[in-house]
């Protein structure tokens, strides 16, 4: 086999596999000795790196790999996260304003008020600085208390926690008494 | 001794008919309409009658050849322009359609033949580059988001939680949480499904007893058939019900936590 | 950026993804305009080409893929078994056929055109990844219409809907001089 041809052909071989190639198992599949196809290998990742190109060849030990070149590293960084642009859902606002307005709140707290598992939205928030942990609430099982971070009174423009608008015990007993007469009951809390 | 005779397979009445032309190695364009109709008519007599579906599509074909032999006979009629109208005309426009794309099928299978010596790439992203995540620029995030708006969604969320519990028990002075929740049973089940494959619906309901329990697990077997995790089958009314895991079903392509929001 | 690094950095998205990537998201991911990536991906393939690389740029519809090079087949075979596509039976292959150069194309439709029932060659075909839905015809009863996908292109070597093997008039006089050669006749249409 001619060196342009045998070069393409371990270059075909590493594309397609993305792993690393024994040169062992390259040579088989070459029906060529291994000092051959190593030599091959070698000018092809010589090629890649003289080249500027896309990818690399890297050797590991007694096989052969073919990598990205890692200046694109931002490129496919972009090109990977594009569609997934970070957005406050229905599902992280609420959360929010039950830590907003909550705070401390424990995780069951959270999920007692908004009626559902809150841990995947608890956690988006924390990663988007948002919320915090603050520490530990003296209570059985040691639940953690969340709290906004100072990111989030910046955002909102509010100097302190205790700027945040009441809710008011008023609107509390208003919802009561819809839930009441809807219900037809007296409720008794 | 009967004797079973191997019929060619052909493809339905079209390419039986396209199969008869050139056996007899006639032109379409002037298919001898008796001795087709014949041979076509001796293939169906010859037919495995067992497929209906199959049998009645050759049948209709059959018909639709009796009918044209017979206008055949009859004197030729003319259209608007006094030209005489060709009983086979129609077929035969049917029958040259049907040739052009069985004919690209052949042209296609050879271009397929030759695409599948392509060998494609699997997904080989590095980790670090999956895993960044970039970073959140708060003010992005937030919008016009609004302080006054946050406080809306606050007590929207408390109404509902009020809407939530039950007037009539709460006069009896407890108020008590739901101890079984859809989602929670959701996973369960689902988890259930992937590590047993296949069981029955009282098989889940030993884990746990009670009516809302039963309910609930009801309600989570039904939403797990909606989104294809599972199939389940019942014998007879009233019977047990079968579930069978879906192979291949991944559960973590349903957001759980989204599609129940709100439900407890 | 210049031509060499931006046909590297097309290289590496390529190489690292393996899958057809939209032109848009490339040109989204470089932050340039879409002709211009357009250009360096047709400028990559030509090199691919031209030097008898391993490895083979194509384009699919308005994205681009990498692939190995179709002569080294026999030592990519030996190096692993790559899974087995499956065979498509003559009715697949007509069906198929006719949703490529009918498409859009309704159910009925086909069925007309085969004169045989289609229901199960639709079902395979989707599953088999070949054809998808593509939203419903404004007819009565709003009947599904079906084409073909992205997997069709690569595996019968298309690059576009519009590069089909033409299906032609004199392809369809083809068919009628064989006729009259076999009928020995003159055939008046």
């Amino acid at each position: 086999m001619e060196d342009n041809k045998l070069i393409a052909a371990i270059e075909a071989m590493l594309f397609t596999t993305g792993r690393a190639i024994r040169i062992a198992d390259m040579a088989k599949a070459l029906e060529m000795p291994a000092d051959a196809v190593s030599r091959g290998a070698e000018a092809l990742a010589r090629r890649c790196e003289e080249e500027d190109r896309g990818v690399r060849v890297i050797r590991l030990e007694d096989a052969y790999q073919m990598t990205t070149s890692r200046e694109f590293y931002d490129i496919l960084i972009r090109l990977e996260t594009q569609p997934k642009k970070p957005t406050l859902t229905e599902a992280l606002l609420e959360t929010l304003s039950v830590v907003a307005y909550k705070q401390p709140v424990t995780k069951p707290e959270i999920e007692r008020i908004r009626g559902v598992n809150s841990d995947h939205a608890v956690n988006r928030l924390i990663e988007y600085g948002l919320v915090r942990e603050l520490g530990r609430a003296p209570l059985p099982g040691r639940p953690i208390l969340f709290g906004t971070t100072e990111e989030f009174l910046r955002q909102f423009d509010v100097s302190s926690k205790d700027d945040l608008p009441e809710i008011s015990p008023v609107r509390l007993a208003d919802f009561q008494a819809e839930a009441e007469s809807e219900a037809g009951v007296t409720v008794d809390v | 001794m009967e004797l079973t005779v191997a019929l060619p397979v052909y493809d339905g009445p079209l390419d039986l008919l396209l199969g008869l032309i050139e056996k007899n190695k006639v032109n379409i364009f002037d298919i001898p309409i008796v001795t087709i109709t014949d041979q076509y008519l001796d293939y169906v007599r010859q037919m495995d009658r067992e497929d209906l579906s199959v049998m009645s599509e050759f049948m209709v074909m059959a018909a639709e050849l009796i009918a044209i032999k017979c206008k055949m006979l009859l004197p030729a009629e003319v259209d608007e322009e006094g030209e005489e109208i060709d009983p086979r005309a129609d077929l035969v426009a049917r029958l040259i359609e049907y040739k052009t794309y069985k004919y690209m099928s052949y042209e296609l299978k050879d271009r397929m033949k030759e695409a599948e010596k392509s060998f494609y790439k699997p997904d080989t992203t590095p980790p670090e580059v999956k895993k960044f995540r970039p970073a959140v620029d708060p003010a992005d995030l937030i919008g016009d988001l609004t302080l006054k708006k946050l406080h809306e969604v606050f007590n929207a969320v408390v109404r509902r939680q009020a809407d939530r519990v039950d007037p009539i028990r709460s006069s009896f002075g407890t108020i008590k949480q739901e101890e079984v929740r859809l989602s929670e049973r959701l996973v369960f089940v689902a988890d259930y499904a992937k590590e047993h494959g296949r069981f029955s619906f009282s098989d889940l309901l030993m884990k746990r007893r009670g009516r809302i329990n039963m309910i609930v697990t009801f309600l989570a077997v039904l939403e797990l058939m909606k989104y294809g995790i599972i199939e389940a089958s019942q014998e007879e009314i009233a019977g047990d019900i079968l579930i069978q895991a879906v192979e291949g079903a991944d559960m973590d392509s349903v957001d759980i936590e989204s599609d129940f929001e709100g439900a407890s």
